[in-house]
């Protein structure tokens, strides 16, 4: 078993209009900024993006908005230091917007990958955000209903990969990657290091291989947050 | 062969052929677990036990267990490079979340809906379930491995369990002591059977219809 | 003091005098942020953040960060000993389950029985709610941190929010730039006021009944 | 702050009658025996116990069991190799059983510790261990609608510890450990070695000290498998 594909071009290319992609990262942390060029390369259009936020600057999410590839971003704060791309688009009508907070978008990715269609959770009951969702006591407190969230395919940066498709990530880079691979349908990851299998220490493994479809090795991935503060931008070749 | 059936082992060994190279496999525990001792030549599934491993490996050596090394029938086992280790709410997520290529369980009764009843026989003694009421929900394919007939002859392939069931509509595929089985649409339909055996004989040992869709090919297996 | 009340310094020292040692604590966004700054000496609290550490420290010199390593308001943090990292699951768990001692957030608005608003003031413009509507539960206690009234004199603290919740009957305790107040049985009561500060005056600010029970404390906080 | 407490009988001293208590371990791997002998030396009655099984042989749960501590057990499979304690008492009408399959024991303890009261799961649908259950209806497919499971305490074995209570697990005993060390009010932990803060790789913490309150170094622990298979019997000293 090999899940190496020679390059970013392949990992991609299954990716197709309509499609649901998440993509892994947290602001400027644990983005799979490599995956995503490639993806705007490839070009789809209509895709449902779930990330936590909606895109920053001119690279990664954001180019993909620029780039008109993006009908709906399911995410819990769309606001950033440069959030003009989202911004722009959501308040013209052209994109839509589904609104999540940050833990029930967390669980509903963990729950659509544990199998677990719905669960019960405290946060936004009460709220517009739980608007028109079922509602249950438990225990004399209020809880809303919330439903798994699938995707046909996950973006992942991981730190070390092995062949087996066996992960580690990198610090507060972890964030949704470990929920996003177990919710998609596809999950490909780009990793600084591939390496034979077991090469990661059994106990150590963050995401168990039976999560990821496809592995490219990355060796030298860029950072969203230096690429936003050194002014880049991204367009398709 | 001294009856016209196959024994354990051969079952086994067919439900083997259908595993594919890098498949991701939970082998239930007992009779099932002999489906890992025939897997292919040039195939290496990854095997799953819900305790908590990914990827573990043969028994080692007498004397050279390690007893935080065991799969979900305590028994110790090794590991293959490429293991990982996980708690229990995560190895039922790959469970139920349909991340398993096939999952492989013994029956008490299977019914021709999909039904699968084998985790107790009536309502006497201590019951005891584990994971079987979890591993029939998710796999891609759950199959099941069992004798055609109970020891007593009664059929083990009905139309509804008399049995506590384990789980509802579940059962993908049945490989039998006589017969490959697929359940579709609510229906055995007879996949492949021993050559020896006819059409009417089978039918005589099974607990409700067996439909014929296409070619019935021979259960072919080797002495074992 | 040019006006009389606290400023955000003082009002995250005042919140920062109730953390004990070796708590497990969350800072919201932005303002809250800053009671780490008062931590009391010989105190180690843990900080969380949402994204996915525990016992994270302050911000590296500049050109010293790691873009990997950053809280929930994505600004570069440093580690200390006794760190751990985890995936977002698990650290929202961390917040529902009831696993931190104090969660510190902004409000637009506190409701006297509880209600907190701070996400949002109208349905202008793009929404965006982050961890907030998770953070205002699980934590055992809920502070808030505000100036007493709005920067155009509006109460703060009302009998009703008016703009849309983050959170039903969540706020436990209030620490405004005049008072500190509890919220218990549907009631704002008073515990700290500014000793310039007259009842009346106070109340006259507030958009709610502050009830007394037992002493009101002095609200004296050192010159930062 | 420092988590460690001198021994085991200190630990376990919190511990009275008619409480709930999750003990980690699946089959000899991950049992905390020490611990749960120092709770058989401390003698508390009436406790309802959470393990995946229902003890073997004549040491921990099953000399709990002997011992009359244990009034209902929780969990998923009650027979062992030798299941004598437990089998003698639950025919005799003497100890209550909970029996709940196994992924949704392991879920209903997450779901305590993650603050989800409620979920729902395919497995137990139209059996008889769901029968009075709520169920659901999501995308064409049954569910069970199952509660989250607390605890007063938790008793866990690790492999390395911290101070400040972040743990490692070794191998397979990890098992329940991290989901009961989150459901319980109380986890105290015993370890193999107790480190400084900083002797645990951030990234390679299992359970985060948050969910853990007591930890005792005990250095050369015993394996449950490895007693039973000595005829070992563990009575009130």
């Amino acid at each position: 078993m090999d899940k190496r594909l020679p390059g970013l071009a392949e990992a991609v290319s299954g990716i197709k209009d309509g499609a649901t992609v998440m993509i892994g990262g947290f602001g400027g942390s644990g983005n799979p900024i490599e995956l995503v060029h490639a993806l705007i390369d490839a070009g789809p259009k209509d895709l449902t993006v779930i990330n936590n936020n909606a895109g920053n600057g001119k690279i990664g999410i954001a180019a993909m908005i620029e780039a008109g590839m993006v009908r709906k971003m399911v995410c819990s704060f769309p606001k950033s230091s440069d959030a003009q791309a989202f911004n722009t688009r959501y308040l013209a009508g052209e994109i839509e917007l589904e609104l999540v907070p940050q833990g029930t978008l967390a669980e509903r990715i963990r729950a659509a990958g544990a199998g677990i269609p719905a669960f019960y959770t405290p946060a936004g009951y009460g709220t517009e955000l739980a608007a028109g969702k079922p509602v249950a006591e438990f225990e004399g407190k209020h809880y809303v209903q919330e439903r798994w969230l699938k995707a046909d395919f996950a973006l992942v940066k991981a730190e070390l990969a092995d062949t087996h498709g066996n992960l580690t990530y990198r610090m507060a880079g972890r964030n949704f990657s470990p929920l996003m691979a177990m919710a998609a349908t596809t999950t490909i990851v780009q990793a600084t290091r591939v390496l034979e299998p077991g090469g990661i220490d059994p106990e150590q493994v963050h995401t168990p291989g039976i999560f990821v479809n496809h592995v490219i090795e990355v060796t030298d991935p860029q950072q969203e947050e230096a690429l936003i503060r050194a002014g880049a931008h991204y367009e398709r070749a | 062969m001294s009856e016209l059936k196959l024994t354990n082992a051969q079952i086994a060994w067919r439900a083997a052929q259908d595993i594919e190279d890098g498949a991701y496999v939970n082998l239930g525990i007992g009779f099932p677990e002999m489906v890992a001792q025939y897997t292919v030549e040039g195939r290496t599934p990854v095997f799953h036990t819900e305790n908590g491993i990914l990827n573990f490996g043969p028994a080692p050596a007498p004397g050279e267990e390690d007893w935080d090394l065991i799969n979900a029938g305590k028994k110790a086992v090794t590991l293959k490079p490429g293991a990982s280790f996980f708690h229990q709410a995560d190895s039922f997520g790959i469970v139920r979340g349909g991340h398993l290529d096939v999952a492989i369980l013994g029956a008490l009764q299977v019914a021709q809906n999909g039904d699968l009843a084998n985790w107790r026989v009536g309502n006497k003694g201590v019951p005891a379930v584990g994971g079987a009421m979890d591993l029939v929900h998710g796999a891609k394919r759950v199959a099941v491995l069992t004798d055609h007939v109970a020891k007593n002859g009664a059929p083990k392939l009905v139309e509804e369990c008399s049995f506590p069931l384990t789980g509802v509509a579940c059962v993908t595929r049945v490989y039998t002591s006589l017969a490959v089985i697929d359940i579709e649409g609510g229906k055995f339909v007879l996949r492949e059977k021993l050559a020896e055996m006819s059409m009417d004989e089978l039918q005589s040992l099974t607990g409700a219809p067996l439909h014929v869709e296409g070619d019935v090919g021979e259960l072919s297996v080797p002495e074992l």
